[in-house]
């Protein structure tokens, strides 16, 4: 394959993640919040695919697709208002916020332009899922495997703290209506 | 290629969204096996609206919202037997007739061009205009406030998982492939889960008359042989919709022509299907399981198979000295629950063809209550009546398909249901 | 598609996620905004393996670890957001900060 | 030039396969309706009958609902369409003769299976109406736990090819097939295959407890592309599943491609008699099973065939 | 090298059935007579619905939804073990069979607290 449908996917999928990464804090419908994301996700992992990563970047769009679709069911739980029907602005400190990420993107590109990236591509990326392999049963065989306590504990820990009932009681016992408005004291 | 288009579309099957007004239940059920026409479960997939069988005005701005639900082309045919103004421009067919040629006519000329699509029936009004006005085009002041493109939204409503999240109100019916038509359902919903029932509204038309065998048998003998025979096609038309409800459509149609012409010969077939349904793993894996309480309001309740499920050996047959005189004893089920309510059903069906086969000419005795394939019947106490007072205890707290499951195996007959009671008001009257 | 470009790509997804992170209100869109940051991470950890370290299989391991750290924030994030919900009925920061106690 | 027209090709080929694959699925489906209803089977009506529901469908308008998301309804049938050709365009038809072979083709799928999860939950959610939300959220419910089963019972036939391409799965397989080698790797995928093509006991999301669930809105074209969608997604399962399982194109003196269209044509018939002669699982029953039983039998399915090749 | 055959075909069956879809929408929308506010009502019967169907919805499966992203993770982890297993052989299996083991535990605790249940 040559050079330049190559830079014309790198193009397209770089305008798909950026946009539609935008698009996730600008929209009104929790929903579409979610799928923009994926989105963004999943041109990251095409990217990721030209740049000779084929497993990361598949493996990354297909953990994506669950992740997201989880992630806009709790959004439409948890969120008044989950479609955006009645258009709001839920912000704070926006202009910091708007600052912040222009500083942060300025910074990186900066370093990322100036800083004198070596120049050492991947040899033979066809290897690179099975380096992998080796790789996690050699030597970073304490990291896979504390992978495996770490995911164990987060299973464990998630069901305990968002199960409805425990062997303590009902998780709900004690808790209080919020206020209506912003300053008055909550209902008893 | 335009005509080749709408020759292909003429000769497909005409997709129909039928609605059994009263009288017309068993009618638009055997529309399920006629040729070129299929029934469906949502108006949006039909081409022609069938419109069967007597409605009270109270139901008629129901149907003309059905009918405009159906895509463009539309048409309509009236199933009725006296023309009326109910969907103008729909084609008359006599209730008693076949009306599946008329249907076929009408999909023909409506996919040819030849025939114009209807005209919505329902005036072109939003439900509540909207304008946004807050600051970020919202409908009020506050964030959500407003009624957003005409509707409310959900309110939010504790819940028995400490989770206070909304309860989505839904209104079911009178037209709905899920319930009897002409029940209405005010349903909130949590999630999949019901916490909120109500019967809004029963029945299709005051006037409501029928014929049935087994309201017949309320004040006249009738042959057993006949009422026998009459009992196994009402279990097994009952057990072609709760087939199709729980998506074996195939062994749906098998009940359903068992059902049609159902004769004492018949019981071995019907013992075979019996086999065939309990081998797809139904009352395993699709049925929900057996619960105490809901199966003890049931064992009170003499509701034929559904009581009888549970062991409680209620039926009135067993009153009767000529059902005595052929040895008759009540099939009984263990533990009850949907399942064993459906295996009760089947059962008594291969048990009511070999009843009527030994039957002769023997003729019931009139007692005041007869045994419907329902339970319990007299003048003015349809099992029809029982089972909808139970229902919304029943549902409550159920997931939706269990839900809707456990409706089905209670088997309203609102026709049943009419006719006894407008009998009982007419004495009253007199 | 030079490695400088595909940095500048992930410095863009990594700024919105700064922006989404810092400015949004809701939980779940606070979330959104740290998955976007280690989504450009991800993207400037693979470009560099593809084209600075050689193909090294350790780059693979750290980008499989941002993976797993991913999985982790949102199952742990999920559980805390039910869990204060539940409890407080929030679903916004600020009514967690008013709540307190 | 040449990109373009292998393009077109790619496009041409992947789409005739499929809809090759629906018509036999419609006719399998049809002749176990009837063989369970004890009816007749018609097979010239039957034939045409998939040509003329198009016609119809292409005859009647498409309605939209109150306030829909209209982005959403109109991509969802889209998407299941497209992932269904992603599937089915990694299928090795001969020795060398394939679509397309990317060297993670099998990542490629599994990536197409979760993101049907996206088309169906869009499916329902977008018409803003209760039956297809329903149905939108029992899917979540489905796919969230046919998910791993799914994922474990491929990556079983990944382990002899030492590979995670299609291709090389196939060639794996040609001392012995995966179907022998493994032997509960094919009922979970078929199982989950049901699930993933919303078919029969397994069409949870559209069901008839809930008049349609997610296509209880959809009429005219929408609702015959979202059906044909459908049906394509499962002869897409189908196809992948012969290839990973059945040997693909490996088989005496037929050519390659007459097996591979033999071995699919056997798991789509298996599917149509499943449709039809099994029951409905129960949303929170299968949702146990699924990760009681079928994970475990797939993790042990993993390290079983494992064990047979130290 | 990079194949991205399949993307292009599945982008062009997305394409033509997206256009395919909002055509119809278009001819739809032409016709004088369609598309009046009763003809966009949400079918649930013949009643129109008193509220928005989008509300926040209660979806009973969450604990095993985060049960999932989190074993999920796993796959990610087997992908390329798979890929080496046969050249590796028993080392892998058995740090395979530890890591899947301490996983499969997650699971268990989800079972005995009835993550699984909701009815």
């Amino acid at each position: 394959m040559s050079d330049l449908p190559v830079s014309l996917a790198f193009a397209a999928f770089s305008a798909v993640a950026v946009v539609a990464g935008i698009r996730v804090f600008r929209t009104d419908s929790m929903v579409r919040a979610a799928f923009y994301l994926l989105a963004s996700f999943a041109a990251v992992g095409a990217i990721m695919v030209l740049l000779g990563a084929e497993f990361l970047g598949m493996v990354l769009i297909l953990m994506m697709a669950g992740e997201m679709l989880v992630m806009a069911i709790v959004m439409v739980m948890y969120m008044m208002n989950p479609a955006g029907l009645n258009p709001m602005v839920m912000v704070h400190q926006h202009r910091t916020a708007i600052a912040a990420g222009a500083v942060a993107f300025l910074a990186l590109a900066g370093v990322g332009l100036a800083g004198g990236v070596p120049q050492r591509p991947v040899t033979n990326p066809g290897a690179a899922t099975g380096d992998l392999g080796r790789e996690l049963l050699g030597n970073s065989m304490l990291v896979f495997q504390t992978a495996g306590v770490t995911l164990l504990g987060t299973m464990v820990g998630a069901i305990a703290i968002a199960a409805p009932r425990g062997r303590f009681g009902d998780a709900d016992a004690d808790s209080q209506e919020p206020a209506l408005q912003p300053d008055e004291e909550p209902e008893a | 290629m335009t005509s080749l288009i709408a020759r292909l579309a003429a000769g497909s099957d005409a997709r129909v969204f039928a609605i059994a007004g009263a009288g017309s239940r068993a009618a638009v059920q055997d529309l399920r096996l006629a040729d070129g026409v299929e029934l469906v479960d949502s108006p949006r997939a039909a081409d022609v609206l069938l419109v069967a069988g007597a409605l009270d005005p109270r139901h008629h701005d129901a149907v003309r919202r059905v009918h405009d639900a159906l895509p463009h082309p539309r048409a309509s045919v009236r199933w009725a037997g006296s023309r009326d103004v109910l969907v103008p421009g729909a084609a008359h067919v006599a209730l008693g007739t076949d009306p599946s040629s008329a249907i076929r006519a009408a999909h023909q000329a409506l996919m040819h061009g030849t025939m114009p699509t209807e005209p919505p029936l329902l005036p072109d009004e939003d439900p509540a205009p909207w304008r946004g006005v807050g600051p970020y085009g919202q409908g009020g002041s506050g964030m959500t406030g407003g009624t957003p493109y005409g509707r409310p939204m959900a309110e939010l409503a504790p819940d028995r998982d400490g989770l206070r999240l909304d309860l989505l109100p839904t209104r079911l019916g009178p037209f709905s492939s899920l319930l009897p038509h002409g029940l209405e359902l005010d349903l909130r919903v949590s999630g999949d889960i019901l916490v909120g029932v109500e019967v809004a509204a029963t029945g299709l038309a005051a006037s409501a008359t029928s014929a049935s065998l087994f309201i017949r048998a309320l004040t006249e003998p009738v042959s057993i042989a006949e009422l026998e025979i009459g009992r196994a096609r009402d279990h097994l038309r009952w057990t072609a919709d709760a087939l199709r409800l729980q998506g074996l459509r195939a062994l749906s149609l098998r009940a359903l022509r068992l059902g049609l012409h159902a004769a004492p010969g018949d019981h071995r077939a019907v013992e075979r299907l019996a086999a065939d349904i309990a081998r797809t793993g139904i009352y395993r894996w699709s049925l929900p399981a057996a619960d105490g309480a809901r199966t003890e309001l049931l064992a009170g309740a003499r509701l034929g198979p559904s009581t009888r499920a549970s062991g409680v050996g209620e039926d009135e047959r067993q009153a009767d000295p000529a059902y005595r005189s052929l040895g008759f004893a009540p099939l009984l089920g263990a533990g009850g629950g949907a399942a064993a309510a459906w295996r009760l059903r089947l059962a008594e069906a291969v048990r009511s063809l070999e009843l009527a086969g030994r039957g002769g000419d023997t003729r019931s005795a009139v007692t005041g209550a007869v045994e419907s394939p329902r339970g319990r019947l007299a003048l003015g106490d349809a099992p029809s009546g029982r089972a909808l007072g139970l229902l919304p205890t029943l549902i409550e707290g159920m997931e939706w398909g269990d839900a809707m499951a456990t409706i089905a195996a209670l088997d309203i007959d609102l026709d049943e249901l009419g006719a006894v009671t407008a009998g009982t008001s007419a004495e009253a009257a007199a | 598609m030079t490695t400088e470009t595909v940095i500048v790509v992930g410095a863009a997804l990594f700024g919105i996620g700064v922006y989404g992170a810092l400015s949004q209100q809701s939980f779940v869109m606070l979330m959104m905004g740290i998955e976007l940051m280690i989504n450009g991470a991800l993207l400037v950890l693979v470009a560099m393996w593809s084209r600075a370290a050689g193909g090294s299989p350790d780059g693979q391991m750290l980008a499989v670890v941002f993976m797993t750290v991913m999985a982790v924030e949102m199952s742990l994030g999920f559980a805390l957001i039910t869990s204060a919900y539940r409890v407080k009925r929030a679903d916004i920061t600020e009514k967690l900060r008013k709540l307190k106690g | 030039m040449s990109v373009a027209l292998d393009a077109a090709l790619g496009v041409a080929a992947v789409g005739g396969m499929l809809a090759v694959g629906s018509l036999a699925l419609a006719f399998a489906d049809e002749a176990a309706a009837a063989a369970v209803a004890g009816a007749p089977l018609r097979p010239r009506r039957l034939l045409v009958a998939p040509f003329r529901r198009a016609a119809s469908a292409l005859l009647t308008a498409t309605t939209t609902t109150e306030r829909p998301d209209g982005g959403g309804r109109a991509l969802a049938p889209a998407l299941l369409a497209g992932l269904a050709a992603l599937a089915m365009s990694m299928l090795p038809l001969a020795p060398g003769v394939v679509p397309a072979d990317p060297s993670t083709g099998f990542v490629v799928f599994s990536a197409a299976v979760a993101f049907v999860m996206i088309a169906v939950f869009l499916h329902g959610w977008s018409p803003n109406s209760t039956l297809p939300l329903h149905g939108a959220y029992r899917f979540g419910a489905v796919a969230l736990s046919f998910q791993i089963p799914f994922l474990l019972a491929m990556l079983a036939t990944a382990l002899p090819a030492q590979s995670l391409s299609l291709v090389r799965i196939v060639e794996a397989q040609a001392p012995l097939w995966n179907v022998i080698r493994e032997p509960l790797g094919l009922p979970i995928y078929l199982i989950v295959g049901l699930a993933v093509g919303l078919w029969g006991p397994l069409n949870l999301p559209d069901a008839d407890d809930l008049a349609g669930g997610t296509s209880a809105e959809d009429s005219g074209l929408a609702r015959w592309l979202w059906e044909a969608a459908r049906t394509s997604m499962l002869v897409a399962v189908a196809a992948l599943g012969s290839a990973a399982f059945l040997g693909g194109y490996l088989g005496p003196l037929l050519p390659g491609p007459v097996w591979v269209a033999l071995k699919t044509a056997l798991l789509l018939a298996v599917m149509a008699v499943a449709r039809h002669a099994l029951a409905r699982a129960r949303i929170e029953r299968f949702v146990e099973v699924a990760w009681v039983l079928l994970v475990p039998l797939a993790l042990l399915n993993v390290f079983v065939s494992g064990a047979f090749l130290l | 090298m990079v194949d991205l055959g399949p993307l292009a075909i599945a982008s062009a069956v997305m394409v033509a059935a997206l256009l395919a879809v909002l055509g119809s929408w278009l001819r739809a929308a032409r016709r004088p007579s369609s598309r009046t506010a009763p003809e966009r009502v949400p079918f649930t019967g013949g009643q129109p619905p008193s509220v928005h169907a989008w509300s926040r919805y209660h979806v009973r499966y969450y604990p095993m939804a985060l049960l999932f992203l989190a074993f999920d993770m796993e796959m990610v982890f087997m992908y390329p073990w798979a890929v080496v297993f046969v050249g590796e052989g028993l080392v892998a299996m058995v740090e395979m069979g530890m890591f899947i083991g301490i996983l499969l535990l997650g699971v268990l605790y989800a079972w005995r607290e009835r993550a699984f249940r909701w009815t």
